[in-house]
């Protein structure tokens, strides 16, 4: 039989002014299994919280109400206080008989009659309440990193400086993303690289950082704190510990005129190679497509030339296991095309603008290449079709972007700013060239973006059409512009040596694979949802995982680094402490009961729920029943409501709880 | 300054089941704004909407309630991602068969009352208790529980007659 | 061609092609005889209304092409369609009537009657390009129009709007020029495949069609090209019998025949002038098919 | 034209005109976040005094007077370029089409048009014939709109190359044509149709 | 309206039940098959599981193949071998359970060989099993029948189904009665169908979907529902069993057949499939469906009854 204790608060005035505060505690005295019921003016205060626990021990109580303000303001309170008085904290219940029935009702006797009731249906309710433990998970205090972009290297750097270890994983054969690429950065024109490769220097120097270039995630099993990850490590044919990068391999193939993704296939590498001088690590790779060796079985020059014997065409793809605690996905972007996409797909390119198929109709990135001083003109702005320098110049804005036409109706909120930042460059680089750049509305809010893109019309000349174009093509060695400018109301061409198109940021392409792997949700762009779009912006909603940069949605460098920098910190308040720990409000599943539907499953948004058989001595299985990981679990306890043998229960709101209130109505 | 309580001859047993985010804070609000409404309601406090079995609004009819209400965060707020997104479909299928076998459905409300209407929830709660006062009380469950088994039987004059001559 | 009658369409030629295009009717039934495909005209098929129509009274658009369909349902096979602007308006029709229940109800009260619009509309160039294929196209070709270079201009409606016809990508089509390249001519990329040539405007605002039909005409003669090949009777009218008529206004020359995708794919497959019906046309192609030894 | 002055307000934004021009079209007004692409890519831009876009603008606005009081209507050649490109879906050629349709019955339209004249005896015929006539809608139409020559020069020679009909077949089930004109006439008598 | 039905193809589906249960026994590829036999009364059938390529004979199909046999495969299953592919001859109807088992990983479709019935009607469950089968007997679901000829099965007999009699759909007849009327009347109704109820639960056990180990309504902490045979208990019975079974039922209306006091259950089902076709455009049975119509969300889903 329970022994409860009810402790009706007056707060002050707050309450008592219009409940009568000794009639509910001496009416709920009354009640089955209340053992103690007393009023005292303020519970929250020292001397109250000191009356409760005197009460429990000298009263022997096992349950304990305290009727006072909202549980929102100081269930914490009271439970820690009953936890001190050797009680579990979650035998312990508040009604709230302050913001639901003092402060709302001005009648006394009602007010009063429903204070009983709230107190009666909460004295119900602590009956079957169950002692709950504390749920602790341990953490392992290692991190992956995936994507050794801007957003990756920054997360990376961040934790690995706080003394945890980092596993960095990137898909090509060097980190450094999309950013190495860029030649300036807006606001301010600083030369992207000189701010880039120190980090990446940094990263591969770091004590605690551990990179792996050219590998991608293959499985991610387990949960907060304990997740395995295995990294397929893709075969470099260079051995990276022997290789000091010296470059004779590259110098020497006889393959010289593969197109460099790099540089946006305009510039021409060897099949050994670094993408890019600076690239980290500087040891090449092979890439076995366009080898000959690879091919045809003969050549090896590389190899023959390689001092140190680095180059080893038998090496062999390697699968790593990695055990980590807390996983940063910063996967970062791919840029829409304009060519003619696949039938039936979501998105679609652009017939008009001649399906990529002109030449000198080249998207941003492309322009970043040409415009860098690395590139492969030596930042030299020339047309890819026949080398000459345009002297008209237009790019159009939106393409792909705010087009549900074309399947994306996001704005890719970087490219007003970079379009800008394109114009100044040109004008910078071709003196006597005339920009025009096309454009719906340019959004430019950010810390001196606007003046940036006032300075490009201003004082760099470029001319702006409000307006968008309708048809591209090619005549004679030039490409006819058909836009319009809606502000004059009228037809515009422009007969242009070159077009730049400020093509839509997409994600990665694979992202959704990766997502699935890692068992977190993806819009129906696959760019990952983050938990809360307002409050918890880089976290996943699967526990563990954290989001920085491009892969949740467009975002420019500044707002990429502080999004990196935030999931480091969230990762690091995970290392913290050695344990994890979490209210137990979780949900459980009675195994005797569960037939294996499966419902819960279906429905949980965190993906908690797991499979697991059941077998008998010999082995056999015997049935397979649903399993909640309480890592995992949020305690929403939408499985149990879909249960339809209720075989799964949310502890702190089980159904005998409820009911209990709903029948002491 | 205490007005004197309208009397009136019925008062409503009103009952909402509440996620602890939204509404139940948007409750509070409504508390610490002072904000005043009828006392009949008796709230129940759930993690989200999305624990809320339809078995517990037949609960609620069959202890007594005159009016069920079932309030959570709107779409797209709620805490646990997708909770109010499966009550909302839960709850269209269960009012339908409540609809079906004969509940008026003037008894059992809906609502998304977020952590910033109070305004909201006194509103909702208002109208609810208005309109099922001017309903009156909620007989059908009440009835059903008085009644003993086979009631339809019993009505019968050949029952009715062997009864008698027990 | 040895094998029987494969392929049965139901034909619906449109006005023009009893009127001004009769030479369009006239070489499509006899390609088609040739290549062993039926053609049975669906009989007392009214007018779909063309523009004019759904320009201002969209639904009485609506009620004809489904009157058109319900008749076409009474014979065996697809609905053949010569005409670009039928063709666009028997789609968008069977479109708009799938999409809004509205109009669908509105349109079974004008023809007191439920709608048959299941059955499938398909351009000639489908035919040919799909349903028949260019590999047993060009096996039937017997005198390939090599070193023939022919513009083929699709005008505006013969692939829009997007969500309607699904004859080919709406921006960048190449039916046509797989069609006439299957049956030996070469083709020449230009600018202005798709461009309108104004036909609405024909008879009210002649001007209008005549600097239209200028710019394609002068794109069509800077790519190079020798000949037009068309597939619609509108395009057909303003290309060719109003092409003296701009040389005039502009003070220029093209002297470019222009052909319909049946006449070329028919000379092809060793049909005669006559039956190809060329002696119909304003700008006379005799000089030109001599000359690449066609005729 | 002298532009005169917008006033906005609920009262002068003709809200329900939007709304039966939008069900006509089965488009959507709001939708244009107006990019001017239409009006790029039209080919009869020139010859309208608001373009494409300006005419989805003053819809956007409520202001249809505006629009039916011009010829921009009655330039657009149908051509569908608009709502081929057009980012947002937005069916402007349908809206064109609504717009002629409604401007019948509304106060102040330009009426005096060739286009419409045209139009006019095209359907003209489709009741009479049931197919087109073109020797007699060219022929009347010249007649009607007052230009006895125009075209002069080609009639002759389209009569030699076959291409005018002197004569023509006449549909057998010409009732059922007329039929169909009438119910429509008498739906929308009874308001059942717009 | 005693228009008969023509189930002459009835015998032609039974020579090929048995002709082919005699390959697939032979030759290995099940090691039992689910059908119907004859019964010892006149004209009826019963359910038997043929291990024996010998005893294939036994099988047959007639207008009394009532029973679903879908439920011989989850929770009757004792009498089935545990290893091997069963075979199972389905009607359409029952085909449809075994989809939504299969969606609610109850069933495999590897485990399973499918003979589907092509179907002309089953015999109501009011009338002997030797009666012709009319436009009066037949039963109920089978005037609003849309899945005669079952898709998707292993085997099906090549019989050309006759054309049917246009029958007006019952169920939809009566759910549009019921819904006319006002709350009341219907309460009163459902009073009186549910004050019938025995609780004797033969609903529940022959329903392919109540395959819980135990049911919420025989728990007692908490006691959900009523247990007793008594109308608050009936009536709540009723509605959480029409709720569970809602998205999930597709209509074989076995609960209707085998209840003793013919209280009009499939109509409960039959109107919450209404309400969710309508709802979500969703109908159960037609294919294996990772999730069901209240197991997934969209974030556009109605929600005009919520202020």
């Amino acid at each position: 039989m329970s022994r409860i204790g009810v402790f009706i608060c007056h707060c002050g005035e707050n309450i008592s002014r219009t409940v009568d505060v000794e009639r509910v505690a001496q009416q709920v005295g009354k009640m089955p299994g209340v053992a103690f019921s007393t009023d005292y003016k303020y519970m929250c205060s020292d001397p109250g919280q000191n009356l409760l626990k005197k009460a429990i021990q000298e009263q022997n109580l096992t349950h304990v109400v305290v009727a006072a303000c909202s549980p929102r303001m100081h269930e914490k309170t009271f439970r820690k206080a009953v936890e001190a008085a050797g009680l579990n904290p979650f035998l312990c219940e508040m009604a709230n008989i302050r913001e639901h029935c003092s402060w709302v009702h001005e009648n006394r006797e009602e007010a009063t009659v429903k204070a009983t009731e709230i107190v009666g249906m909460m004295v119900e309710r602590v009956k079957k309440n169950r002692v709950l433990p504390t749920i602790t998970v341990p953490v392992t205090k290692r991190s992956l990193v995936i994507g050794g972009g801007i957003a990756g290297i920054q997360a990376a750097l961040d934790i690995a400086d706080c003394g945890h270890e980092v596993i960095l994983v990137e898909r090509e054969p060097s980190i450094g993303g999309h950013m190495a690429q860029l030649s300036e950065t807006f606001p301010t024109l600083d030369c992207s690289q000189c701010i880039m490769t120190p980090k990446m220097v940094d990263v591969a120097n770091h004590p605690n950082i551990k990179l792996y270039t050219y590998s991608e995630i293959e499985l991610v099993e387990g949960y907060i704190g304990n997740f395995q990850v295995t990294i397929k490590k893709r075969a470099r044919s260079v051995d990276e510990d022997k290789c000091t990068g010296c470059g004779v391999c590259m110098t020497k193939c006889p393959q010289k005129k593969i197109p460099n993704k790099f540089d946006q296939n305009i510039g021409m590498r060897t099949a050994i190679y670094i993408p890019f001088p600076q690239a980290v690590p500087n040891t090449p790779v092979i890439d076995r497509e366009n080898c000959t060796m690879f091919k045809t079985g003969k050549c090896g020059v590389c190899q023959k030339v390689c001092g140190p014997g680095a180059v080893d065409f038998e090496q062999q793809d390697q699968l790593i296991i990695e055990a980590v605690g807390a996983i940063v996905v910063a996967t970062g972007f791919d840029l829409y095309t304009i060519d003619e996409k696949p039938k039936g797909s979501l998105i679609k390119g652009y017939g008009e603008f001649g399906h990529g198929k002109i030449p000198d109709v080249i998207d941003g990135m492309t322009f970043e290449r040409l415009a860098s001083a690395s590139g492969p003109t030596g930042g030299k702005i020339l047309r890819p079709s026949d080398g000459k320098e345009p002297k008209q110049i237009v790019f159009i804005q939106c393409i792909g972007s705010r087009a549900r036409e074309k399947g994306i109706s996001y704005c890719s909120k970087v490219c007003c700013m970079y379009t800008a930042k394109h114009t100044m460059l040109y004008h910078h680089k071709v003196h006597d060239g005339q920009a025009y750049v096309f454009f719906m509305d340019a959004r430019t809010p950010g810390k001196s973006y606007d003046e940036f893109w006032r300075r490009s019309i201003e004082e760099e000349e470029a001319v702006y059409i409000r307006g968008m174009v309708s048809r591209l093509y090619q005549k004679g060695d030039k490409i006819i512009v058909r836009g319009s400018d809606i502000a004059v109301g009228v037809q515009v061409e422009i007969e242009a040596d070159m077009v730049v198109l400020a093509t839509a940021i997409q994600p990665q392409k694979g992202a959704d694979t990766l997502a699935q792997k890692l068992g977190i949700s993806y819009d129906k762009y696959n760019f990952y949802s983050e938990a809360h779009a307002k409050l918890r912006p880089v976290e996943c909603a699967t526990a563990g995982i954290y989001l920085a940069g491009a892969c949740q949605g467009p975002k420019d460098i500044p707002e990429t680094v502080s999004q990196a920098s935030a999931a480091a910190a969230k990762v690091m308040t995970l290392f913290s402490k050695d344990l994890l720990e979490r209210e137990p409000i979780v949900a459980r599943v009675k195994e005797s009961g569960c037939v294996g539907c499966f419902a819960c499953k279906k429905v949980c948004a965190y993906g908690a729920v797991e499979e697991k058989e059941i077998r008998d001595r010999q082995g056999n299985l015997i049935k397979t029943v649903a399993f909640v990981n309480p890592g995992v679990c949020a305690g929403c306890g939408t499985c149990q409501a879909t249960c339809p043998s209720k075989s799964v229960e949310l502890d702190g709101y089980t159904d005998e709880q409820i009911v209990a209130m709903i029948e002491s109505l | 300054m205490h007005p004197e309580k309208q009397t009136h001859d019925f008062e409503p047993k009103i009952i909402a089941f509440v996620c602890t985010w939204c509404t139940y804070a948007g409750a509070d609000l409504a508390g610490t704004s002072r904000m005043q409404y009828p006392a009949n309601v008796r709230v129940l406090k759930f993690p989200c909407t999305g624990r809320i079995d339809p078995v517990f609004i037949l609960k609620a009819f069959q202890q007594g309630a005159d009016g069920v209400l079932v309030s959570g965060c709107h779409p797209g707020d709620c805490h646990y991602i997708a909770g109010n997104f499966h009550a909302r479909r839960r709850f269209a299928a269960f009012r339908k068969l409540l609809e079906f076998v004969g509940v008026d459905l003037n008894r059992l409300q809906f609502s998304w009352v977020s952590a910033a209407e109070g305004g909201k929830w006194v509103e909702v709660v208002t109208d609810l208790t208005e309109k099922v006062r001017a309903m009156g009380p909620m007989t059908e469950f009440k009835e059903l529980a008085m009644e003993e088994q086979w009631s339809g039987a019993i009505n019968t004059p050949e029952l009715k007659e062997a009864y008698s001559q027990i | 061609m040895t094998r029987p009658n494969i392929m049965e369409y139901s034909y619906y030629p449109g006005c023009s092609l009893h009127a001004s295009a009769g030479e369009y009717d006239l070489s499509t039934r006899e390609l088609f005889k040739k290549l062993a495909i039926g053609l049975t005209e669906i009989p007392d098929w009214f007018c779909c209304g063309a523009t004019p129509a759904h320009n201002v009274d969209e639904l009485l658009s609506l009620s004809l092409c489904a009157k058109n369909l319900e008749l076409a349902d009474k014979i065996e096979g697809d609905v053949a369609v010569a005409c670009a602007a039928c063709f666009s308006r028997l789609k968008t029709t069977q479109h708009v009537l799938g999409e809004s229940d509205v109009k669908r109800k509105q349109v079974e009260k004008a023809l007191d009657a439920p709608l048959k619009l299941d059955g499938k509309v398909k351009h000639l160039l489908e035919i040919l390009a799909k349903d028949l294929g260019l590999e047993r196209l060009a096996a039937a070709v017997n005198k390939p129009l090599t070193g023939l270079k022919v513009a083929c201009y699709y005008g505006c409606l013969l692939t829009r709007p997007t969500d309607v016809p699904d004859l080919d990508c709406v921006e960048a089509p190449t039916i046509m020029e797989r069609v006439i390249e299957a049956v030996g001519a070469e083709t020449v990329p230009w600018t202005h495949r798709l461009e309108c040539c104004g036909a609405n405007f024909t008879l009210s605002r002649p001007g209008v069609v005549l600097q239209l039909t200028h710019e394609i005409l002068d794109s069509a003669k800077a790519a190079g090209a020798d000949c037009i090949m068309v597939g619609c009777p509108l395009c057909h009218g303003n290309l060719d019998i109003r092409q003296k008529e701009i040389e005039k206004v502009y003070q220029t020359d093209y002297n470019l025949p222009v052909f319909y995708l049946t006449q070329l794919v028919g000379l092809s497959v060793g049909l005669g002038s006559k039956k190809l019906g060329l002696d119909a046309m304003i700008v006379n192609p005799t000089p030109l098919l001599k000359e690449k030894k066609l005729l | 034209m002298k532009k005169k002055k917008m006033i906005i307000s609920q009262e002068t934004m003709d809200v329900d005109f939007v709304r039966k021009v939008e069900a006509l079209s089965g488009t959507s007004v709001r939708r244009c976040f107006q990019c001017g692409k239409c009006s790029a890519g039209c080919p009869m831009a020139t010859f309208m005094e608001h373009p494409p876009n300006r005419v989805v603008r003053l819809l956007q606005l409520g202001q249809w007077q505006r629009i039916l009081a011009g010829r921009s209507i009655w330039y657009c050649a149908s051509c569908e370029t608009c709502s081929t490109r057009c980012p947002n879906k937005v069916h402007l050629a349908s809206i064109m089409d609504a717009l002629r349709k409604l401007s019948w019955d509304a106060e102040g339209a330009s009426k005096e048009s060739y286009v419409q004249l045209a139009n006019k005896l095209f359907l003209q015929n489709i009741r009479t014939y049931g197919r087109q006539y073109e020797m007699r809608l060219a022929a009347v139409f010249n007649v009607k709109s007052g230009q006895f020559l125009k075209d002069l020069m080609l009639g002759p020679k389209l009569l030699a190359k076959g291409k005018l009909k002197m004569f023509h077949r006449k549909n057998k089930n010409l009732s059922e044509i007329e039929k169909i004109f009438s119910r429509i006439e008498e739906m929308r008598k009874k308001g059942e149709a717009l | 309206m005693t228009e008969p039905i023509d189930t002459s193809i009835y015998s032609a589906v039974t020579a090929a039940i048995q002709t082919e249960a005699q390959r697939i026994l032979a030759a290995g590829l099940v090691t039992a098959i689910v059908g119907y036999a004859a019964s010892r009364r006149n004209g009826s059938t019963q359910p038997i599981i043929v291990t024996d390529a010998a005893a294939a004979e036994k099988l047959i199909f007639t207008p009394a193949s009532v029973n679903n046999l879908a439920l011989y495969l989850t929770k009757a299953k004792k009498e089935i071998p545990k290893k091997g592919k069963i075979g199972i001859v389905v009607k359409g109807c029952d085909l449809k359970a075994i989809v939504g088992l299969m969606g609610e990983a109850q069933l495999k479709r590897n485990d399973l060989y499918l003979i589907g019935v092509p179907c002309a009607g089953v015999l109501a469950s009011t009338v002997q099993p030797s009666t012709a089968l009319t436009a009066d007997t037949i039963a109920s679901k089978c005037t609003e029948c849309d899945a005669r000829l079952p898709s998707d099965c292993d085997y099906v007999p090549n019989v050309q189904l006759p054309t049917q009699p246009q029958l007006a759909g019952k169920y939809a007849v009566e759910i549009a009665r019921l819904e006319a009327l006002t709350p009341a009347e219907r309460w009163a109704y459902w009073k009186e169908q549910f004050a019938k109820c025995i609780k004797c639960y033969a609903c529940r056990q022959v329903c392919p979907f109540c395959f819980c180990e135990q049911c919420l309504c025989d728990r007692n902490k908490p006691q959900m529902v009523d247990t007793t045979p008594r109308p608050a208990g009936n009536t709540a019975w009723h509605i959480v069993r029409a709720m569970h079974l809602a998205g999930r039922c597709a209509g074989c209306a076995e609960c209707e057949r085998v209840c003793p006091m013919d209280i009009p259950l499939n109509l409960l089902n039959r109107k919450m499939a209404k309400e969710l076709k309508e709802l979500y455009d969703y109908e159960a049975g037609f294919e294996v469906n990772d999730k069901g119509p209240l197991t997934t969300y969209t974030d556009k889903d109605d929600q005009s009854f919520i202020k």
